[in-house]
């Protein structure tokens, strides 16, 4: 990894935790509803979305996210603005005009597919897109991701069987983001095996784990499972493990978890960088700060823009024939 | 002439040749069956997959996200039931996306009991899949207007449920598709893949077997939401769908007979949009209407129909409109004194008629 | 006074004391949340189960199977829909077996919007869950009704799907509820468990916390099937539920005022099997009704409750009824003017009453 | 395993045969609709019953049945004539009332929970009364079949998940009985691993293949691992290799296979018994003719029978309060 490349993933994790930061303040006030997202996925998030291939088509990668991946978003090249756009409703929302909660993606530029509030379904869906990149060629992945609860659904087993169907065996990048918790409910009281990972056996896939807080690790695994994925056309079960910075969502409080208790993929990144001496402390609290600005400043541009009205509920409801 | 499993494998066919489906999948729908009900024997893109229904929409999802052109069957529409929510997204994903992604997607499945299905291959799915909005619902009940609305289902660039009745996938046909042999040996020979006792014998026959497909098939489409007036009448008002429409026909044919009732009997076809304008102007003629089918009578799509028309036409009615609908109990018991006592049948359907029109306003 | 949160939580803790309830599990419905709405905490058999909705009804199953009597919670009743398979076979064991095994199972599940809940967190569940067999329905409006179904639903022997409303979980009632503590304050003290800004927090509050229960709790029941009427008049007939309740209360209140119109309400609270009686007497007495829920349009549980008005009134209705319901779009947009279009308000009540009462006869 | 039990068992597989082969001939008559039935599972089935403990409540097992488990059934003890009341829709036929497929049996007084037609469903009821045995204690375990094909199903995962849930593991038999189709559908086409058994491993479970159509070693291997279940109250994933002697079902044609297509378990039985002297293939012939005609005789019986009336269809949509 070189310097500016580590020094990019510094900036964007800024970005993103300022942007996150700066939804969760919205959903305290009356500038927003529901929040959720992925402070504390960043180390993995910001790799996973520099490393995807964004594009529309079968040429490009394929996205089926989960609801916490603003970072890779980010990553990929998405204006912050729009997100806040997502979470203040507006008509301008790019992904949803409103209809959405924020952190629930749709780009079709991207093929970035609708985020669903269903847990678990975008795992039986990739396949289909998996399958026709399959047919058509080249080295376009399908990537999907989860939280660690979800995993209890039947829709798990689904995804990766559908994955290594002979003759069907395609190019689906499964990837697991295990906090540790389903909204309340720790790891250990729902899963009965150390790794969820270890699951992709039964199928005969290849699988691995990863530190998910690891900048460096994350990106170099994501470096070698995706090269798998593309190359041999067969899926890859990746299990990162991270965290949760500020809870479940806006509904458990969204407050900064205790000092202590679940490290801080940032701070990590930072005390690395500083000690490489490619930034300083200062240096970095400066960014945050201006970031912090910018984000003010998008809210303030996001909230003259227009209101979906009512009657729009009646729009693309059915394409036109 | 043609069954309706031969009209949709015909119109199947034609559209992966010409109208660029690429996926037809499901249970048992690829070699060596081509389907529990023949519906997709020797089509070239059509494959097994595994038992699992949601998989089964959820890979269609993604075909149709990635730009192909899936047509998915869930074996019976007595299996469709764990997939809802993934009917849901399917039906949602258009309007989420503020129209960025269209979804063009068939699911087709076939419904209803006649078949002495039993608690759990009797079921109908209308009333449900017509509260799930997003969709476009067919439910033909005839060779030719299965095959007219396959094409229509696949040239729609929205998720379209193709519902086909159990009790009339072998019925044939009364009116020649276009591009149909006129001969049915002849098609029978060109079209069916040879059979044998057991899955062995399928497998051997069919090694080599290759369908011959006729040449002059068209894209004949019969439009959504065009109801098909199966025979008109001037005292009441049939308003029904699939097996129900000659179960009405034969109770209509009877009365005409024994009391000279003249009935209108509506084949509605397209559940949603259904055709609002077929139905209220024979309403507004006859002042009588009947409406029939055969799924459970608690949140009936037909319920949907009949305040649709008493909010439309309630000064207008001479007499209250009926529902008869199938009977309000958790299956379709096996016995055939069971499953008469749990679906309308024709004696049913001339009691019901009988009532509304011996009524005085 | 009460909220329904507390409601639920007191008749199940009452239900594991008094009635056998032996397990009430779901998503995060044991320590330390004790449910996303509260429902559960506190509670000695309650405890969380994986993040599977189809595992907590099929488990469910099992227990009841087994002799047992679970109380189990899907978390949201939007995440309901991959079950539906499940509760037909949930309606249809009793039946199947012809009465030898019974089911004695509640599923609890929180509906409607309200909530800014967006696409996937303001589904109605009522339409869909009246269309399954051999279930019983509630939807309680009022804490006190809340307490009364539950503990009538743990006692009977049979499938009950008690939903309740999202935008009314956390109101507080207006009537005691038998062995409540009058004082609410004392109510929070003993039955709350103690909150904290992160979960972290919470666990460590809740570490050495027990409930301290109200000992006067009774088995006090509101029976199945008894409709409230929650004013009564002599103009119109408003046969609604859960929120469409006090926002019918609301319009017709302003009605009352400004135009003289006297709506009788009534509250069905059971949606099955429903208070025939009290709704025909109430129609045939107003001669007008308006049927409201927030359920999409289309195959929506009111028009079963229209239908069987008309057919049973439809001589002596004076005006066409109407059925005010959801608008027919794939899901409930956050933006609130999106919410407000999609659900009826009260002004949409007004215009609707005002239509029905202003139609000559 | 001793000489009577040997004949015994052989005895039980003749009975299974004669009926399976009589509901066949039932579903090409006036007698009957849909048939679907065990023949080529007897050597596995048969040990299943006679090793299994029926009755009512939790001290006894708990059956959730797939739908080919007669030769269970009359292990257990079940009347042939009440089987040929179900394929004949009787009234009496006392699992359904004549509402019901044959093999779809629900025994209250034995613990057999009412047989679906829905794939794999039965695999996520079976944790329920597994968790009210475990709660109960004494040794009562619950058993669950299902086929190959079924396990492609998100269920599978949700029933080995739930058994394994911490704190919840629980004495459930999961049984595959591998047929290598599901109707026209071969294995290898669908399922990208070898073995079902080892997705056990997975979920930290215990698992294990044995050879279905060998009555010692699956009588042995049942012994073995009802047992393990008994005792451990844990979880215990078999699959057992078996045949499909008549193909999927009557809408299959149900239809003998071609000879030496798949193994007889009967055929393979009777040969090691008649090497053992324990029998001679004209004793054997002499019991499966008297079996065929007390078979006839029964469904003679079973047609004077009362059918259901079309009003009893109201009848048990709710117990009654
Ligand atoms: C099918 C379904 N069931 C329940 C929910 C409610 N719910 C939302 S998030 C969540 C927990 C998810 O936990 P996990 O999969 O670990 O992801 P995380 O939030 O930790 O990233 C639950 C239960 C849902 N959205 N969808
Ligand atoms: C949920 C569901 N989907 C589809 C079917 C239709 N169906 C009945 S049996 C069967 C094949 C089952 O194969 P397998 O699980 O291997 O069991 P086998 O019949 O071979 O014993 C199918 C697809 C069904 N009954 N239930
Ligand atoms: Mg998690
Ligand atoms: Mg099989």
């Amino acid at each position: 990894m070189d310097k500016a490349l580590k020094l990019k993933i510094l900036d964007l994790m800024i970005t993103s935790r300022c942007m996150e930061e700066r939804l969760i303040k919205m959903s305290k006030s009356a500038d927003g509803f529901f929040w959720l997202g992925g402070p504390g996925e960043e180390a993995f998030n910001i790799p996973l979305g520099l490393l995807a291939r964004p594009g529309q088509g079968l040429d490009y990668d394929y996205f089926h996210f989960h609801y916490r991946n603003g970072a890779t978003m980010l990553a990929m090249g998405m204006d912050p603005k729009d997100e806040i756009r997502q979470m203040n409703n507006r008509a301008t929302d790019p992904f949803s005009g409103g209809r959405n909660f924020c952190n629930h993606y749709a780009r079709y530029e991207w093929n970035v597919v609708p985020v669903t509030s269903t847990i678990q379904t975008q795992w039986l869906v990739a396949p289909g897109t998996a399958r026709a990149q399959k047919r058509h060629g080249g080295d376009g992945i399908t990537i999907v991701t989860c939280g660690d609860a979800g995993t209890a659904e039947g829709d798990f087993h689904i995804g990766l069987n559908w994955a290594t169907q002979p003759g069907h065996e395609s190019p689906v990048l499964f990837i697991i983001t295990n906090n540790q918790y389903g909204i309340s409910t720790p790891y250990e009281q729902v899963h009965g095996t150390r790794t969820l990972a270890s699951m992709g056996a039964g199928y005969g896939m290849e699988y691995g784990e990863v530190d998910g807080t690891d900048v460096e690790a994350s990106y170099a695994k994501l470096q070698e499972v995706m090269a798998y994925v593309r190359k041999e056309r067969k899926p890859f079960l990746l299990e990162a493990h991270v965290t949760r910075l500020y809870g479940h969502s806006s509904s458990s409080g969204a407050n900064r978890v205790p000092e202590g208790s679940e490290q801080d993929p940032i701070e990590t990144w930072l005390k690395k960088l500083i000690k490489q001496k490619l930034i300083t402390r200062e240096a970095y609290e400066e960014k945050f700060k201006a970031e912090v600005q910018r984000m003010n400043q998008l809210l303030a541009e996001v909230k003259q823009e227009p209101e979906p009205t009512g009657d729009s509920i009646y729009q693309h409801i059915f394409k036109e024939v | 002439m043609a069954t309706m499993a031969q009209a949709i494998r015909m119109a199947l066919h034609y559209g992966e040749e010409n109208l660029g489906v690429t996926d037809i999948f499901g249970e048992d729908v690829g070699p060596p069956l081509g389907g529990v009900f023949t519906c997709t024997q020797g089509l070239k893109t059509a494959y097994n997959s595994p038992l699992d229904e949601r998989g089964i929409i959820g890979c269609a999802l993604g075909l149709a996200l990635a730009g192909q052109r899936p047509v998915c069957e869930i074996q019976f529409g007595d299996y469709i039931f764990n997939t809802i929510d993934l009917l849901k997204i399917v039906g949602n994903s258009h309007w989420a996306s503020i129209g960025q992604f269209e979804i063009p997607l068939v699911c087709m499945t076939i419904v209803g009991a006649g078949i002495h299905g039993s608690i759990y291959h009797s079921h109908s799915f209308e009333s449900i899949a017509s509260h799930i909005p997003g969709w476009k619902i067919v439910l033909p009940s005839t060779p030719i207007d299965a095959y007219g609305m396959m094409i229509s289902a696949i040239k729609d660039p929205n998720p379209v449920m193709f519902l086909y009745p159990k009790a009339l996938i072998r019925v044939k046909g009364t009116e020649l598709i276009p591009g149909e042999p006129e001969d049915e040996k002849e098609l029978h020979r060109m079209i069916d893949a040879p059979t044998g006792p057991t899955l062995y014998h399928i497998m051997e026959a069919r090694k080599s077997w290759k369908p011959e497909w006729p040449k002059g098939l068209t894209d004949y489409q019969v439009p959504f939401g065009k109801a098909k007036i199966v025979q008109e009448g001037s005292d009441i008002t049939i308003v029904t769908y699939a097996r129900h429409v000659f179960m009405a026909k034969e109770a209509a044919d009877k009365l005409k007979q024994t009391e000279g009732i003249s009935a209108e009997i509506i084949d509605l076809r397209t559940l949603y949009p259904w055709d609002r304008e077929t139905v209220m102007n024979s309403v507004r003629k006859t002042g009588r209407v009947l409406i029939l089918n055969e799924d459970t009578p608690v949140t009936n799509f037909g319920e949907h129909i009949y305040r649709e028309i008493v909010d439309t036409c309630f000064y207008e009615l001479v007499a209250k409109p009926r529902v008869l609908a199938g009977a309000d109990v958790p299956g379709v018991g096996l016995h055939p004194n069971l499953e008469f006592a749990s679906i309308p049948q024709v004696q049913d359907i001339e009691k019901a008629i009988l009532a509304i029109c011996s009524e005085k306003p």
